[in-house]
């Protein structure tokens, strides 16, 4: 699929853009954490124990402090010095849980959401955006005005009516790490929150399809596509063979550039509440703005974690579009 | 769009030299007219955003005999490379037929394409854009024989490096991509791609103008040395004439979806019928030819959009016929400063700041109407008075509006008074020597005198 | 006619890209006559654009001129810079030499430039006329001694009273556009660039390169892109424009059929580097270098349609550095290439026949001095001799 | 015929409850008050006060068609009822002045005379008994919200202008309730309502109460102002804001700002926050809501007696109000509240016992069960931190698997009270308030009920047996025969396990010391009787 | 003129057809969402004939077709319904939430430009110094930053720990902070507005300064490299002119147009925001509405976005066009 001059750019690119290449590793370990979240959390996300609940993080803390608590019908004061400990690097929340391991398994949501939902997004509007640009015409313009009323709509708006329609679907799958007994006492299962895949995806596919759309137009002009149509190739046979494979690298550069749209998006809706599971990086830090003042880390930790994800594949975008395709155009939210 | 009917003699099988062979043409061009997209309907108004953009053919016809090569050439604009591929059924004409071996092509695209593939082929303008930058050169010289399941797939990489070695390349770069091929070499490739699948006809859509000097020859030899290798019939599209004389038998000259003039190379480009081909002759560089009576033809082609009414070369034309109703000297004496005066005029040379230079150019009194009147026959060099009195008193009256500062009673008087034909009536294709036709009213005067 | 106006020495250019650094323009020296068209032509990638361009000072990161002197004759400035013994020579001055500034407003007035494609080198966002009066007005501005600093620039933005062109310039302008035949150059000096054809662009092109009164016009492929016809108008217009104003031009081309119709010398370029100079009518008649042979041989010569054409085989090369063949660049593809060609990087000297033909080739016929011209001595010595008066020259 | 939104189910239901019918109730709830009151030296001329309710803002002004605390909080100043509560809860007199039984199934009530309507005019029996009628009759008006807590009023009769008589078809005992209640009767002018159309009548008011509606946006704020000729004391406030915000941080750093007075709910982690404040205290009182895991008995596993015990014994509420909720919460043993009528103290909560718990799920032969706790998000204290907490618990028995379902309150409303679909949902945490103090009534709507409870659904002994027990106390005159009997169905529901006992929360305000307001039994934040702070 | 009436026409035409697209979409989210609204507007123990009942006086019985053609007169009469849960006109409390939204998109955008376009120039002039480097480390920061965690952030450090801006609320809409400072010379009602605006603001406009920060560097680096760039250079343009005429004002074209575009993002982007800083505007109202499917007013606040959406676009074409002469109005 990438030619060797591709491959040779790219690789110059990669070699003179350092900043890039931090990027890139950063988000290679974001799916490192993804796929391999059973083995490399420490604990159980779900684990709880309320006896150790609002430890900061390592090197935090330890200082006394003062807290409020209900003790017989009074309200008191009381003095607590509450530390951070190596079980629990990045502190516990309000349940006890450990936060380090419910960002690593926030990973998986938010990445797996991002890759279904590119996933579908990528199928139906390149295929939208290559029927709408190669037979041109009605078609074109009647699959035009249909995305130009999809894009009337802000993107997070459409995904929330999407959801107020879907309702909550998920879907629950064995999760393969766990099931192969390499770890024990994680969940077996993992959660996959379909509606709001689907609702992004309903927003997602237009990017797409007005990008294929304009990449099939121009792959249609050039020579080798009327070269084609003298031999007598069919016209599906066309796009398949020409036109689709001549457009896919900016559709896919576009793509993993809106694949941080889309965790920003995933995030927000977690963060409204519609997240469908509660191990999502969006959830948790709704969850920790009730405790902003006493516990900052049950924010900010997962908030840390969106941005790093976002920037790598932010840079790696960059990337790729200085390295294959310097006129592309960054669609927004 | 002028659509009053003009005399179209075929080129019928009658008339064609004994030394092509079978009498039937391989192509026929008959009418064939392609339009710009501007119909649409008010669906199409509120869904769309932009109307197609196609040069426009119109009504143009002539015949392609097996074994020749027929040139098109003409400037940007003319129509060639629409006509091109109109005649590979890539387009639908908006009317008139292209029968290629008597059956209509688009007919024969519409119910079966591959057929039709397997007879006519294309080599394109563009290097970079002619062949798929993901295919290697295997691939794409692969493609169309794949498309046809020409012989056994074995056999076909044998085909396949014939051919590359046949247009001069290495099979050594079989499996090298498209974009790693200098401009030369892909259009070589595009020719053995063209060649595949053994085609009678192929259209060569400006197959050099991209190219170097030195390689354009390189492909110029090549072409030669297939065409007798393959018995191909070449419809060759070019706005070089060098290169056309080089290479073609025939050759139609286009200008602005017509056809101007059309004819044996020679006969054309030596004894010219119309005053557009001699125009281009004169314009083509390097044969020390020097400014003479084309000047404005040299400063603007009209937009094919919009082309001008009657014949279409009338705007640039510098042998305009004059209007019939005056006198045998008229043309002679006084119609070369008309047409300049009305040039001007349409140009805005004398509106107010301009006469008032004039006047002070001449040393006249701007308020001196008579004098300024003077000075623009001057300019224009008209004669004073015209020898004819009634186009004198014409002129007169439209150079005392423009002097009183009304140009566009001037220009309209102008327009009404000495009114070409050329600009009324699209000149019909005749006869002006063997197989050699021409549309232009001054080809039809010598065609009446004879 | 005699007067050497611009004496180019060891010109070097070269940009540093990516993919390694191209060599675009090689040691180029050579002299421009008053009032002379020399021609330089060659084919896509001989650096013969990055030539014109590097004499106007034009070449942007990552390319650079590396080295060269540009002497040009200008007693006026060559008098106000004794302060800079080396940046001066008589009556000429080394552009190269010279401060930032004193180059800029050089370019400006003493070189006019015309850009290959029209629908680039004009702003679309502002009328044809604006930018050709604002070429006027900085000309007329510097002759003034005027600077322009923020607050003029303050001025001429917030204000709609106030304006960088002044109405006179702006007179000047249409009368510009007038002279190089554009109709009602009034009415069109209002249009902005989008609205005029190729044809039309390139001639307010010429009018804008005008505007300061040039000595020298640097038309790099003034006729690419263009009609035969209309580039036939271009042509004369340039010839035209030639005569009245007595500039020199210096005509970057691919076309050698606009060269035998104008230049009066020829300059041949491959690689980045000159193989032959020499008046037209011998270079084309007489032609030194197996390059420019070739080139000749290529063309299918119009009046002699049985003529056969011999191709040149093989490919341009590119300019990149590391992947130039060694010795004479030509030699791979040369049918008279010998080893001692890839051993040897032939300078340009004179032939043995006509001291004002010169060829880079050790198969040409030299003449017998040759090799004590080296530049290495020479101060502005011409290297080059004006064409003798030409009548018309058709090179078949 | 009108028809009115009657607020989403998850809104009426989850915001109060629906109140009970039955005069009396003990109050005993203490409230207790902290921080620091080094703060007096504030503003004494505090006379623009701005209330923040932790729901969203009243979605109506027709009180006829709510049946919500949030919103009674906004139109009980300016509509009023004939009789009210003090915050202990004891019945004071409002429109009428006098009231008493003429006979068994009429009540009369001696309106006040003078009373000026906010638009002039003045009260007259005629508007009590359309105000009455356009509650209980589907033919006045609009089908009311109100119906279920005006229970057994057939119709009202007008004995003059200034009396008015409530017919029954029995010894109604909740007549007062029902007058007293602030989601009982309240008052409108029939002429203006019947002048008005729906929308007005919905966003403008037209009371007799001490303020009156400035300005409304539904479900955001409303503003008031002082009405002059109020007949009871004069309102001490220039002006009077309420608004809703459902995001509890942003109340309490608006508190924290100074630019509100009074909030509700704080929670735990801001508590000090608020102490701390200078100017600011944070005051509570036990809340009248129960919350409780319902099951649904219909279905397995919840049929089993066993596994609901399990569940019970499972759950370390000790462990998770201390640490969870930071002590803001009591364990509760039963259905009924401490400051609940019949309410029995000699029960104690169910121990937390894992061991015995999983022993009870292999007793009921549901071992290795997988079940689901839902709930609906934002209704109760720290909702989400104890519902994940009690899931926890139950999924640390090894022969249990248990998870959290977090749902949003519209899902929630519409599975609980309209949809009793069990495969949906069939065990879920809840919070149910009944300001009427009387555990009958909690017995009777919750435990019983087919529609808010689950375990009514099905037929069983222990079903017939609590219902006898109250159905007897309604009919006993004794107040302590009353109270033994209700305390004797407590134990059977506790022994039966209707219910996963979980606690009992606390109400808590932010409150700026400027103001002086003491929190009620009944969560109704009004205006009445606060006033600037000396 | 002619030109420019038939441009108008033909976009303006186009529009109403997007619109219509919009009403119709948003007619079908209703049928096709599994509220059923009798239901929600029923009194909780409401019989079975009584839904039906209200079913039938919603009209819900009548075939959708039906349904679509009074829904579709009702928002030509510029009547979008009745919300479920307050049974009041969806109008009316979008109306209220508006002028919120509003207020802080445009701030937003206001300071996106104002922080963006002079850094973004500034960036391309001095490429690769320290000023462009931090900018670019800034826009990438931005872009990748969701705004509700900075907002989160800004809250965190602003408020709890320094104790200085307001953290929610809008106690104050601008008219009646402007009418407060012109009748009563009051200045506190504006300033707590531009308190209560600042971190909003900021975390709402933070994603679209970086931007429109790319957006003008990356301009200004395309149009330095021009030929006529250089060609206005050769004739001796001052450097500054240059910059004005040549570089900024053909580079700031797409940043025009894309700022004008972005006002469905920045009103997409307040959802979350305005839920975090408790901002009673469009965004709360639908995120409160969806949480309890009061349909009515979801369709509301998503057809006047659209509708808005689709006039803003037209509206930058147009000016687009004038400004622009390379576009033609046809």
């Amino acid at each position: 699929m990438i030619s060797d001059r591709t491959r040779t750019s790219l690789e110059r690119e990669i070699r003179s853009n350092t900043v890039a290449t931090i990027g890139v590793a950063l988000l290679l370990s974001m799916l490192l954490m993804a796929v391999f979240a059973p083995v490399l959390a420490p604990h159980d996300p779900t684990d709880q124990d309320s006896s150790r609940n609002h430890q900061p993080p390592l090197f935090f803390g330890g200082e006394e402090s003062e807290t409020t608590r209900m003790i017989d019908g009074e309200i008191r004061t009381v003095t607590e010095s509450n530390a951070g400990t190596l079980a629990h690097p990045l502190g516990t929340d309000s349940n006890g849980r450990d936060v380090l391991s419910r960002t690593i398994y926030g990973a998986r949501t938010s990445i797996i959401v991002a890759f279904s939902a590119m996933a579908v997004s990528l199928v139906v509007g390149t295929t939208v955006g290559m029927v709408s640009g190669y037979y041109a015409g009605r078609t074109d313009s009647v699959l035009m005005r249909f995305v130009d009323i999809v894009l009337a709509f802000p993107a997070l708006l459409i995904t929330l009516a999407m959801i107020g329609i879907l309702g909550n679907i998920t879907v629950t799958v064995p999760d393969p790490l766990v099931a192969s007994g390499l770890v024990s006492d994680r969940p077996t299962h993992a959660v996959i929150p379909v509606t709001i895949t689907l609702a992004i995806s309903s927003v997602v596919w237009v990017w797409i399809a007005r990008v294929a759309r304009g990449e099939a137009i121009a792959a249609k002009n050039e020579e080798y596509v009327m070269a084609a149509r003298t031999m007598g190739m069919s016209n599906l046979g066309i796009i398949r063979k020409h036109v689709l494979p001549n457009s896919i690298t900016p559709i896919l550069v576009l793509a993993t550039i809106q694949v941080a749209s889309i965790i920003i998006i995933e995030s927000s809706l977690s963060f409204l509440g519609f997240s469908g599971t509660t191990l999502s990086w969006g959830y948790d830090i709704a969850a920790g703005r009730d405790y902003l003042a006493t516990s900052w880390w049950l924010s900010t930790v997962p908030g840390l974690f969106i941005v790093v994800t976002v920037v790598g594949i932010n840079l790696l975008g960059d990337l790729l579009r200085d390295a294959l395709d310097p006129g592309i155009q960054r669609g927004g939210l | 769009m002028s659509n009053e009917p003009a005399p179209v003699p075929q080129d019928s099988p009658g008339r064609t030299a004994p030394d092509r062979g079978p009498s039937a043409p391989l192509l026929r061009v008959d009418g064939l007219q392609k339009h710009y997209v501007d119909d649409q309907g008010l669906a199409d108004w509120l869904l769309s955003n932009d109307p197609g953009r196609v040069r426009a053919v119109d009504d143009v016809s002539f015949d392609l005999y097996r074994g020749e090569t027929l040139g098109i050439v003409g400037e940007s604009g003319c129509g060639k490379s629409t006509l091109a591929r109109t005649i590979l059924g890539l387009h639908e004409p908006t009317a008139g037929r292209v029968e290629f071996t008597g059956t209509d092509v688009h007919e024969q695209v519409a119910t079966d394409r591959k057929r039709f593939a397997r007879r006519a082929q294309i080599v394109f303008q563009d290097p970079s854009s002619c062949l798929d930058p993901r295919m290697t050169l295997r691939e794409i010289v692969r493609e169309p024989l794949d498309i046809h399941q020409v012989g056994a797939k074995s056999h076909r990489n044998e085909t396949v490096a014939d051919l590359v070695e046949r247009v001069g390349l290495s099979t050594d770069h079989l499996e090298r991509y498209a974009s790693e091929f200098s401009g030369g070499q892909r259009q070589r490739i595009g020719i053995a791609r063209a060649l595949a699948l053994d085609p009678e006809l192929i259209v060569l859509d400006e197959p050099t103008s991209a190219l170097d000097v030195s390689v354009q020859a390189q492909i110029l030899t090549l072409l030669a040395d297939l065409q007798a290798e393959f018995d191909l019939t070449y419809l060759f599209i070019s706005h070089d004439l060098s290169v056309v004389r080089y290479l073609c038998d025939r050759v139609v000259v286009m200008y602005l979806g017509r056809v101007a003039e059309l004819g044996p190379v020679d006969r054309v480009f030596e004894d010219p019928s119309h005053p557009y081909t001699r125009i281009l002759l004169e314009s083509t560089p390097g044969r020390g030819a020097r400014a003479g009576d084309r000047k404005a033809a040299t400063t603007d082609i009209p937009s094919p959009r919009n082309p001008p009414s009657g014949c279409r070369f009338h705007t640039r034309c510098p042998v305009v016929v004059p209007p019939e109703t005056y006198g045998a000297a008229f043309e002679r004496d006084a119609w070369p400063g008309i047409l300049e005066y009305s040039r001007q005029v349409r140009a805005g040379r004398f509106d107010a700041d301009a006469l008032a230079t004039l006047a002070d150019r001449h040393g006249v009194d701007p308020e001196d109407e008579v004098a300024l009147e003077r000075a623009i026959r001057d300019r224009c060099s008209i004669p004073q008075p015209l020898t004819d009195e009634i186009a004198e008193d014409l002129l007169g009256a439209s150079l005392a509006a423009l002097v009183s500062g009304d140009t566009e009673t001037a220009l309209a008087m102008l327009e009404a008074d000495f009114a070409s034909p050329c600009a009324a009536t699209a000149p019909p294709f005749v006869e002006v020597g063997s197989e050699h036709r021409a549309a232009c009213l001054r080809a039809c005067e010598q065609d009446g005198e004879r | 006619m005699t007067e050497s106006i611009i004496s180019v020495r060891d010109l070097t250019t070269r940009f540093f890209t990516d993919a390694g650094q191209v060599n675009a323009v090689s040691g180029v020296s050579f002299d421009l006559y008053g009032g002379e068209v020399l021609a330089v032509v060659g084919e896509s990638g001989s650096g013969k654009s990055v030539t014109g361009r590097s004499l106007m000072d034009l070449i942007e990161p990552p390319g650079a001129i590396v080295d060269g002197e540009l002497w040009f004759h200008s007693p006026e400035l060559a008098a106000d810079l004794t302060d800079h013994p080396d940046a001066v020579d008589g009556d000429f001055v080394d552009v190269r030499a010279v401060s930032p500034a004193v180059r800029r407003s050089l370019c400006g007035t003493e070189f006019g430039m015309i850009f290959q494609d029209p629908g680039a080198a004009f702003n679309p966002s502002l009328t044809v006329g604006e930018q050709i009066a604002e070429a006027v007005e900085c000309n007329a501005r510097l002759a003034r001694g005027e600077t322009y600093g923020l607050s003029n620039l303050l001025r001429d933005v917030l204000s709609p009273a106030s304006s960088f062109v002044s109405p006179e310039s702006f007179e000047r302008a249409v009368d510009l556009l007038e002279r190089v035949d554009i109709p009602d150059p009034a009415a069109r000096a209002d249009e902005y660039p989008h609205q005029f054809s190729g044809g039309m662009l390139q001639r307010a092109m010429i009018a804008q390169a005008l505007a300061a009164d040039p000595t020298v016009l640097i038309a790099d492929e003034p006729t690419t892109g263009l009609d035969v016809t209309i580039q036939a108008g271009i042509i004369e217009l340039l010839d035209e424009l030639r005569i009245d104003t007595g500039a020199s031009i210096l005509l970057i081309t691919h076309n050698l059929g606009v060269v035998a119709d104008i230049a009066d010398r020829t300059a041949v370029m491959y690689a980045g580097e000159f193989v032959e100079v020499g008046p037209t009518d011998r270079v084309f008649d007489h032609p030194a270098n197996p390059y420019t042979e070739g080139l000749l041989g290529s063309l299918p010569t119009f009046d002699d349609p049985n003529a056969p054409i011999t191709p040149i085989p093989g490919n341009v090369p590119n300019l990149l550095a590391h992947e130039m063949p060694p010795g004479c660049s030509f030699a791979p593809r040369c049918p008279a290439a010998t080893d001692e060609c890839t051993a040897t990087d032939p300078e340009l000297e004179p032939v043995a026949t006509d001291s004002s033909h010169r060829v880079a080739c050790i198969h040409a016929d030299i003449a017998a001095d040759a090799g004590s011209s080296s530049l290495a001595d020479s101060t502005l010595r011409p290297i080059d001799t004006p064409a003798p008066e030409r009548g018309d020259v058709a090179y078949e | 015929m009108r028809y009115v939104g009657g607020g989403a189910v998850a809104g009426t239901v989850l915001l109060a409850g629906c109140a009970g019918s039955e005069d009396g109730g003990d109050d005993t709830g203490g409230s207790s008050d902290t921080g620091s009151t080094g703060g007096s030296g504030g503003s004494s001329s505090l006379s623009e006060i701005e209330i923040i309710l932790s729901s969203t803002g009243a979605d109506t002004v027709d009180p006829h068609q709510s049946a919500g605390i949030p919103a009674s909080s906004v139109t009980t100043n300016s509509y009023e009822g004939l009789l009210t509560r003090d915050p202990t809860g004891e019945v004071v007199p409002a429109l009428a002045t006098d009231w008493y039984r003429v006979e068994p199934g009429q009540y009369r009530f001696e309106l006040r005379e003078g009373v000026q309507w906010h638009e002039g005019g003045e009260l007259t029996a005629e508007d009590v008994q359309y105000s009455i009628r356009r509650i209980i009759d589907d033919d006045v008006d609009i089908t009311s919200d109100r119906q279920g807590h005006v229970i057994g009023i057939e119709d009202v009769e007008i004995v003059d202008d200034y009396t008015v008589d409530l017919v029954s078809d029995g010894l109604n005992t909740a007549i007062v309730t029902s007058a007293a209640s602030y989601l009982g009767i309240m008052v409108l002018n029939k002429e203006w309502v019947e002048s008005n159309d729906l929308e007005t009548v919905s966003t403008e008011m037209n009371g007799t109460g001490p303020y009156r509606l400035v300005e409304f946006v539904e479900e955001e704020y409303a503003v008031f102002e002082p009405f002059e000729e109020y007949w009871g004391e004069p309102p001490a406030f220039e002006q009077v804001t309420y608004t809703g915000i459902t995001e509890s941080s942003t109340r309490v750093n608006q508190l924290l700002a100074g630019e509100v007075q009074l909030i509700e709910t704080l929670p735990p982690a801001d508590v000090s926050r608020v102490a701390d404040h200078a100017d600011l205290s944070v005051t509570s009182r036990p809340s009248s809501r129960v919350i409780h895991g319902v099951m649904d008995v219909t279905v397995e596993p919840w049929d089993s007696k066993e596994f609901r015990q399990a569940m019970n014994y499972a759950v370390n509420n000790e462990e998770y109000i201390e640490n969870v909720m930071q002590g803001f919460g009591t364990v509760s043993s039963q259905p009924a509240l401490p400051e609940m009528f019949g309410y029995n103290p000699d029960l104690d909560p169910y121990p937390y016992d894992p061991e015995r718990a999983a022993d009870l799920v292999d007793e009921s032969g549901h071992a290795g069960v997988e079940i689901e706790l839902s709930f609906g998000v934002g209704r109760m204290l720290l909702d989400t931190e104890f519902v994940t907490a009690v899931a926890g618990y139950i999924d640390d028995l090894p022969n249990v698997t248990c998870t959290v379902n977090e749902l949003d309150l519209s899902t929630f409303g519409t599975l609980w009270s309209t949809n009793h679909d069990p495969d949906q949902m069939d065990f879920f945490a809840v919070g149910y308030g009944h300001p009427s103090y009387d555990a009958s009534q909690t017995f009777q709507a919750i435990v019983l009920s087919e529609r808010v409870g689950r375990f009514g659904k099905v037929e069983s002994d222990a079903r017939d047996d609590i219902q006898n027990l109250v159905d007897q106390a309604a009919r006993t005159e004794d107040r302590d025969d009353r109270e033994a009997l209700l305390q004797d169905a407590a134990v059977i529901a506790q022994e039966e396990a209707v219910w996963l006992f979980l606690h009992q929360q606390e109400s808590v305000y932010g409150i700026d010391d400027a103001f002086d307001w003491t929190p009620r039994n009944d969560e109704l934040m009004t205006t009445a009787g606060s006033r600037p702070a000396e | 003129m002619k030109d420019e009436l038939v441009f108008l026409g033909r976009r303006l035409a186009q529009g109403v057809v997007v619109v219509w697209g919009v009403v119709t979409t948003v007619f079908l989210f209703r049928v096709i969402s599994p509220t059923n609204p009798a239901q929600l507007m029923a009194p909780d123990d409401a019989t079975p004939e009584l839904i039906q009942q209200i079913e039938q006086d919603l009209g819900l019985t009548e075939p959708v077709l039906n349904q679509y053609v009074y829904y579709l007169s009702g928002v030509l009469q510029g009547d979008l319904g009745f919300s479920y849960m307050t049974n009041t006109p969806v109008l009316r409390r979008i109306m209220f939430a508006l002028p919120g939204t509003l207020e802080l998109a445009a701030a937003a955008l206001v300071f996106a430009v104002l922080a963006s376009i002079p850094l973004g120039i500034l960036s391309a002039m001095y490429r690769g110094s320290r000023i462009d480097s931090t900018s670019n480390l800034v826009s990438l920061g931005g872009v990748s930053t969701p705004n509700f965690w900075l907002a989160i952030m800004m809250v965190l450090l602003v408020s709890v720990q320094l104790g200085v801006l307001p953290t929610s609320g809008r106690p104050i809409g601008l008219v009646d902070a402007l009418t407060l400072l012109v009748f009563q010379a009051d200045p506190n009602g504006l300033t707590s507005w531009v308190a209560h605006m600042i971190l909003p603001t900021i975390a709402l406009g933070t994603y679209f300064m970086a931007l429109l920060f790319r957006l003008t560097r990356n301009g200004v680096l395309e149009e330095l490299g021009k030929e006529y760039v250089l060609a206005a250079r050769g004739k001796g343009l001052p450097e500054s002119l240059l910059m004005y005429r040549y570089v900024l004002r053909n580079s700031l074209t797409p940043v025009v147009t894309v700022t004008g575009l972005q006002l469905g993002g920045l009103i997409g982007g307040s959802v979350v925001v305005e839920s975090v800083f408790a901002w009673p505007g469009l965004g709360t109202l639908f995120i409160r509405s969806l949480n309890v499917s009061d349909w009515p007013m979801m369709q509301g606040i998503l057809i006047l976005v659209g509708a808005g959406y689709v006039l803003t676009n037209i509206t930058v074409d147009f000016v687009n066009a004038k400004l622009n002469p390379q576009v033609e109005l046809a």
